[in-house]
């Protein structure tokens, strides 16, 4: 049919990027993990020991866990954040409300990475402004959460909002209508209508927090040790196989939890979130 | 299969949109049990109108009461009333069954008893077989019947229906109409139906309210405002008719037998015309067969008159007519009346 | 273009490529590569950055291409020195570079790749607040007196997070860091760290904050805090400072223009004279006799060659050759309690 | 709206402002307070961070550079991405889930492997790429598609797929049809994609660091390289002169846009309804 | 205002939704310059079969030849066609006058040309005063103008309209069908119109297809359709018909002068029935009245027979009737019909 052959012309430079490159870069990196042979050359011996040592390696897959716990914990609480936010925004009169704190929003992401964790550094310290609130915080998970929710969060708002304005507000006077509360018209109408952009947000989130180097390595203290660390540990041990087969793991798990959260989104939305 | 009618008193009911006021005032009283048809003309607010029952919308000033308690600002779903939507307004992400189930389902409905009344009000669309589809894969008339049956199955006191029936065949239209017909009187529910076909407001309503430009200018039986519309606008709008502007007793070349009094015009319903010869004893005056349309029944003749104006004859099957003739126009004097302009 | 000086004459023109560190240990190099540049028509690039991130880049990119390293001759610390070794990264110094004589001896290099030009002393960075005298050992690092308020770097910088010095002091070596994971293990267990740093910035903040009060450090990342008036302070304990030498490195696979170009360059770098104005600018120690120190730091004990002599100095091959090792004990027994 | 909704509704929004920006009115403090490092109430006023910030060459130079390499990146980006997402939102391809997967995955990449793979790749196979702005932006593009077809993809969802099929039945070519009734209807999803690509781009450490050629540095890699140094200020100094830049623009942006009704009054209108 | 007019020829047009078959094999040859109508119950395929002469979808099976080239599948913006959506399908994000310069500027045109036509085509459809709205704030009805004047103002050789009139009141209908066939003679336009008002069809229409589950039932002008329907499906559909099956004589306690062939029914039309006292001379059977309803010229009557099969007559208004009276039955042996069943 012709619009098939139309979205191929579409997805086609898009993808033949996306081939060019990411496949080149998987492609090379599963090369790097396997051999043993520490070179950066674009051949080497096949070796599988790699794979055997990182695989059965108790820390590897204890910073794994970490990892992909942090990212599903960051991306959860901020889209639980987000999504109020964005519909406060939504409903926000005035124009300059809302652009205000469309500006608010966006501010973290105009900040660099080190400076900002300086901030909350600042913040959350024994005797920084709040006191003895955030006992523990700093240098400890709850504060590399809270400083990843907070630069991760325009990602996660914009997306919804957009979803949310795309909405037609017929939709949800036809459920109250039929007697639906405002939860229920949340949650029936509002939410599965606008999954596609808390699908995006939240993938969006996720990728960004399981592959964050500074952040958990600033406000991590060494206590929260994610992959992306241990990874430039390996490079910087100029370890290739290992750095390479650790991104590859990560790759993976990304990509499964990625298309878990669209499995997700479908179930929620009743089969219309993927389209 | 029974609910508590309610009445329906609106009083001083005004709405505005930035600067534009689109209703009025409106005071109307609607009697518990009755089906009550609101009609008139594209953009006179009746929509406005029936969003403000459903509590989708607040009036700026005046009061709604329903079954006797103020419900001038309870939001919708606190409301003993639904709506079917002129929009249809099906949820995009739903199949027909939950769609259908929705409005039960909020009130906490569960397991057979559910689909037992899901499927219920599915048959009596006629969509029983579309239960699993998705709306973007109906028809506009599937649609339709889909958002009829979905503020059926709820049973309310009041059920507001936003021309529920504009996308469907006249077989099933008449279908449809005695199954709502069926269904108020049996469960003694109050209809509140906006409509544009004065047949169906004529067929269903045990009382019509005549709208324009955000105010009511009559309500009544289908026989009173057929027989003695208080206004030229509803003597022009229920039915049709042929309205004669001017102080006679000769209009636009017709002579008639009663001239009109000062600020009244004369209405003439097209059913009442005949075509006689022109020149002919019977005949009040010449005019010209513009266009000739055969309806099953009748033909519809559109006629000129020298001086200009369109006049509508409706005449039995069967007569002789070529576009372009020219004939002589006859009616008797008992079938023109007078109104207010 | 070529990712490095490549061999890059065509045009009868010899292009160099010099990795030198930032900020204010690029302006001598660089002053002095401008000048050379200029006198001989050569045109040099620099590459300005880290050792932790230029070094990986260097070593794949000869991996990849042995013909065309990224860069021709860089200033490396002692840990890249060693690792380049292993992976054949370096060319000995040419005879034409006749300054390398002057280096003292216990800082050269055995196998004649590289040259140490000066050093940095690693020692104790306190709090002034809660050390109104200086700390002057080691040990004090894991006095129960400072439970949470001391830190270091986290695995792998085991060149710079005191973990070889405290294993030395304890009876292990660069070779055997055992008995110094477990001195850790047991503080992080007790703990006594307040977390692991990551950044300078983050051990000058805490530091002032008198979150941390005591910390491995280098007299010359905090020579610019105590001159800014932060109420910190640098100790040099008793057992001696670590030394953390410094120097240069012309890569293999250069061309021959190439290299006889670096080795000009590297025997100008290593003139006492310029040896003493980098040392000046960075607030390092001289390894090169006849370097004199800048009047700020003539009369200050800890820059004087006394400390160096008395400095503890790392078998840095041995340590490479651990380190995969160790990081893993380290996270097992140190980073799991901490 | 009930007062209670009203109250929760101001209250999350005063919470979410107050969260968002206390870290970020410290950097603004410290960038003009006197302290070296900041630690408390700041000892007095000072625009000396600023000033230097402002005056840094690498700092200047890897402005422009960066300036250069975001813009080029967020073009191609867009124009790689756009189509891919409409197509992926709009027509029936099979597997659109695992796609859009596949097209977000490459963000979960740390930095440091992008930057380090793009540098073998380039280095071995494309050393024309290496050290070019356009090499270096091609590379970010990897970072930048998964906005690009994440938001936009989302932006689509929403639409009705009928009004395009009536403005080809009015005679405008599919092109004419996407842009003139589809691209204004996901603007607001375009115009988040390019910020958030622009920014990503723009504030790229990792992988710059291995694709910049001798010489040459982004911004973000000249702060890193002197936050080596010096641990003072003057980076705070540089975001919060970030901050304020970006306010300008948003400023002018939101005006521009206003008048286009970005901002403006196409919801109002619909919300007087509700 | 003249466009080269273009006939249509379908053949073999089959189209497929899943498992569904939604259009069997359709062939239809449609004159150039004329009024096409084509009507059908809810769901039978019309917007589908519209949406593939549009160039919005393309046919599994068939051909589609119009002005003499084959156009099955050239895509909609190189169509000499223009469609009214049976939804609208207005651009949201533009006001009322770009929606309906939309086509225009597609076509290049440009100023005060532009704007000329654009305002011609407003008025038409009584919309001149909406120019600057958007179309969030209009009501139904004047939205389905919108949409109107948005095809009209391409004047394409062929014009296809999705139910156009269906949310306007009578008095609006009646004009935009007069202005309809105006525009199509002046111009010489092509037009094929879906609708599901039969005195719609039959009053515009030069030529009527009956659509039914997919396929045209038959083709033929209104006159043809009402007086000689082929199927029992078209002599139920077009103008209300009471259908009786059987063997007869007596079929549902009716006597019948005439019995019906095998494979055939009889119908007869509710304006030929009358009612007569029960059991008198005239009555051919016995039925109960079960409801009145009123349409200002004719009173409709739901009637039951003994057997249980409800009937419709429509009677002169002024017959006195009340809902459960027991009446006969009475009808000429002429206004009977027997068509295939
Ligand atoms: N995408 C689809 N998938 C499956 N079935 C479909 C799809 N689109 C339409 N149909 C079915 O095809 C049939 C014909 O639809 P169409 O819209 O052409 O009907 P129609 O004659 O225009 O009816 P109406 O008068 O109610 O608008 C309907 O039964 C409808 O349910
Ligand atoms: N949000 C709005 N802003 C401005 N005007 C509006 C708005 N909504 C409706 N109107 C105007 O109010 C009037 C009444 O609209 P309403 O929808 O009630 O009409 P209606 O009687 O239902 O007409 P129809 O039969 O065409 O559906 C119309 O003229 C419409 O243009
Ligand atoms: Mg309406
Ligand atoms: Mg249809």
């Amino acid at each position: 049919m012709r619009s098939r052959r139309l979205a191929t012309v579409l997805v086609a430079p898009g993808t033949a990027y996306l081939i060019l490159v990411f496949v080149s870069i998987v492609a090379l990196l599963f090369s790097y993990s396997a051999r043993s042979e520490r070179t950066a050359a674009l051949v080497a011996p096949v070796d599988w020991a790699t794979w055997q040592n990182v695989l059965t390696d108790a820390y590897t897959w204890q910073v794994l866990t970490t990892t992909v716990l942090l990212g599903l914990v960051v991306s959860v609480l901020t889209v639980l954040v987000a999504y109020p936010l964005a519909w406060c925004v939504h409903t926000m009169r005035r124009p300059w409300q809302a652009t205000t704190m469309l500006f608010v929003i966006f501010s973290p992401i105009l900040v660099s990475v080190v400076v900002r964790t300086y901030g909350w550094a600042m913040l959350l310290r024994e005797n920084g402004p709040f006191g003895s609130l955030f006992d523990g915080w700093l240098y400890h998970q709850p504060g590399v959460i809270v400083a990843l929710v907070h630069v991760e969060l325009p990602f996660a708002v914009f997306p919804i909002l957009a979803a949310i304005r795309s909405v037609p507000p017929e939709l949800g006077r036809a459920a109250a209508d039929l007697g639906a509360g405002p939860l229920r018209r949340f949650l029936r109408v509002q939410l599965p209508l606008t999954m596609p952009g808390v699908l995006s947000g939240i993938q969006l989130v996720f990728a960004l927090t399981i592959s964050a180097f500074a952040t958990p390595a600033l406000l991590g203290g060494g206590r929260v040790t994610v992959l992306a660390q241990t990874i430039y540990q390996s490079i910087q041990q100029l370890q290739w196989p290992t750095a390479a087969a650790q991104a590859v793991l990560l790759l993976i798990l990304a990509l499964l939890v990625l298309t878990l959260f669209t499995g997700l989104a479908r179930l929620v939305s009743g089969g219309r979130a993927a389209r | 299969m029974t609910a508590s009618a309610s009445s329906i008193e609106i009083s001083g009911v005004t709405r505005r949109f930035g600067a534009a006021t689109v209703l009025h005032g409106i005071s109307l009283t609607i009697a518990a049990n009755s089906f009550h048809c609101l009609l008139g003309p594209s953009g006179c607010g009746k929509t406005t109108l029936m969003h403000l029952l459903a509590g989708l919308d607040v009036p700026d000033e005046g009061t709604i009461v329903i079954g006797g308690t103020e419900h001038t600002r309870t939001p919708a779903h606190r409301r003993p009333t639904n709506l079917v939507f002129q929009s249809g307004a099906l949820f995009p992400h739903m199949s027909v069954r939950d769609n259908v189930a929705f409005g039960l389902r909020s009130d906490g409905l569960k397991g057979p008893a559910l689909r037992t009344r899901v499927d219920e009000s599915l048959e009596l669309v006629a969509m029983g077989e579309f239960a699993g589809r998705m709306p973007a894969t109906l028809s506009g008339g599937q649609r339709q019947r889909i958002a009829i049956a979905r503020a059926l199955v709820k049973r309310p006191d009041v059920l507001l229906l936003d021309e529920p029936l504009s996308a469907l065949d006249l077989a099933l239209q008449l279908h449809m109409r005695r199954e709502l017909k069926r269904w108020q009187q049996e469960t003694g529910t109050t209809f509140v139906c906006v409509t544009h076909n004065q047949a169906e407001a004529m067929e269903i309503a045990d009382e019509i309210s005549v709208m324009r430009a955000g105010t009511i200018e009559q309500t009544g039986s289908a026989q009173e405002l057929y027989a003695a519309p208080e206004t030229r606008f509803v003597a022009g709008f229920i039915g049709e008719n042929n309205i004669f502007t001017g102080p006679g007793p000769v209009i636009d070349g017709i002579t008639f037998p009663t001239p009109a009094a000062d600020g009244q015009v004369l209405t003439l319903r097209p059913e009442h015309l005949r075509l006689v010869e022109a020149g002919s004893d019977d005949s009040r005056g010449g005019v010209r067969v513009d266009t000739v349309g055969f309806t099953g029944r009748t033909i519809r003749a559109g006629l000129r008159t020298g001086t200009g104006r369109e006049l509508l004859a409706e005449l039995p099957a069967g007569t002789p007519l070529t576009p372009g003739a020219e004939v002589g126009l006859a009616f008797d004097a008992g079938h023109v009346y007078a109104v207010p302009s | 273009s070529a990712p490095g000086g490549g061999s890059g004459d065509g045009a009868g023109q010899t292009s160099l490529t010099m990795f030198h560190w930032a900020g204010a240990q690029g302006e001598v190099p660089k002053k002095i590569g401008d000048a050379y540049a200029a006198a001989n028509n050569i045109k040099i690039s620099y590459i300005e950055g880290t050792n932790a991130d230029t070094f990986p880049k260097l070593v794949s990119s000869v991996q990849i291409n042995a013909q065309n390293p990224l860069l021709n001759l860089g200033f490396f610390n002692g840990q890249s020195f060693a690792n380049g070794e292993t992976t054949n990264l370096w060319l000995p110094v040419p005879d034409s570079v006749a300054n390398v004589a002057k280096v003292l001896p216990d800082y050269r290099i055995a196998s004649g790749h590289g040259a140490y030009m000066v050093m940095d002393a690693m020692g104790l960075i306190y709090n002034k607040e809660a050390f109104p005298t200086p700390p002057t050992s080691w040990a004090q690092l894991f006095d129960a007196k400072y439970k949470g308020k001391v830190t270091t770097w986290d695995a792998p910088a085991f060149g710079v997070n005191a973990l070889p010095v405290i294993a030395k002091l304890n009876g292990g070596s660069e070779s055997n860091l055992q008995p110094g994971i477990d001195v850790f293990a047991a503080a992080a267990k007790a703990g006594q760290f307040n977390g692991f740093i990551s950044s300078l910035d983050q051990l000058r903040q805490q530091l002032i904050a008198g979150e941390v009060v005591i910390a491995p450090g280098f007299q010359g990342v905090a020579e610019p805090w105590i001159k800014a008036g932060d109420p910190i302070g640098f100790a040099v304990p008793t057992e001696g400072v670590m030394a953390f030498p410094e120097g240069f490195q012309i890569v293999n696979g250069s061309t021959e223009a190439q290299v006889t170009a670096s080795a000009a360059l590297m025997n100008q770098m290593f003139d006492p004279g310029n040896v003493s104005a980098y040392c000046a600018a960075t607030g390092t120690i001289p390894l090169v006799e006849g370097a004199t120190l800048g009047a700020d730091y003539a009369d200050r004990p800890s820059f004087q060659l006394s400390t160096v002599e008395a400095a503890i100095k790392l078998d840095y091959p041995a340590l490479v050759a651990a380190t995969e090792a160790a990081t893993k004990s380290w996270n097992d027994q140190v980073k799991a309690n901490i | 709206m009930t007062a209670l909704v009203k109250a929760l509704r101001w209250a999350w929004i005063t919470a979410c402002a107050v969260f968002i920006t206390a870290p970020l009115l410290i950097v603004l403090v410290a960038s003009v307070s006197t302290d070296h490092v900041l630690t408390g109430w700041p000892s007095g006023f000072t625009l000396e961070w600023i000033r230097t910030a402002l005056s840094y060459e690498p700092f200047q130079v890897g402005f422009l550079y960066s300036i250069e390499v975001a813009a080029l990146a967020t073009v191609i980006a867009l124009a790689l991405g756009v189509p891919a997402a409409y197509a992926i939102a709009r027509l029936d391809l099979p597997g659109t889930g695992l796609l859009r997967s596949i097209f977000v995955a490459p963000l979960s990449l740390p930095r440091v492997v992008t930057g380090f793979s793009f540098f073998v790749l380039y280095v071995s196979l494309m050393p024309t790429a290496y050290g070019t702005v356009g090499g270096v932006a091609l590379a970010h593009v990897l970072l930048l598609l998964p906005f690009v077809i994440s938001v936009v993809g989302s932006g689509l969802a929403g639409l009705d797929p009928q009004l395009e099929a009536a403005a080809r039945d009015l005679g405008a070519t599919p092109w004419r049809a996407f842009r003139q009734v589809t691209l204004p209807q996901i603007r607001l999803s375009l115009v988040i994609a390019a910020v958030f690509g622009f920014l990503t781009s723009f504030d790229e450490v990792d992988t710059s660091v291995f694709l910049m050629p001798a010489g040459t540095t982004t911004l973000p890699v000249a702060i890193f390289l002197r936050l080596e140094q010096n641990q003072d200020p003057t980076t705070s100094a540089v975001s919060s002169l970030m901050i304020a830049g970006s306010l300008l623009l948003a400023g002018l942006t939101a005006v521009a846009l206003r008048r286009s009704g970005l901002f403006g009054t196409g919801r109002n209108e619909q919300k007087e309804q509700a």
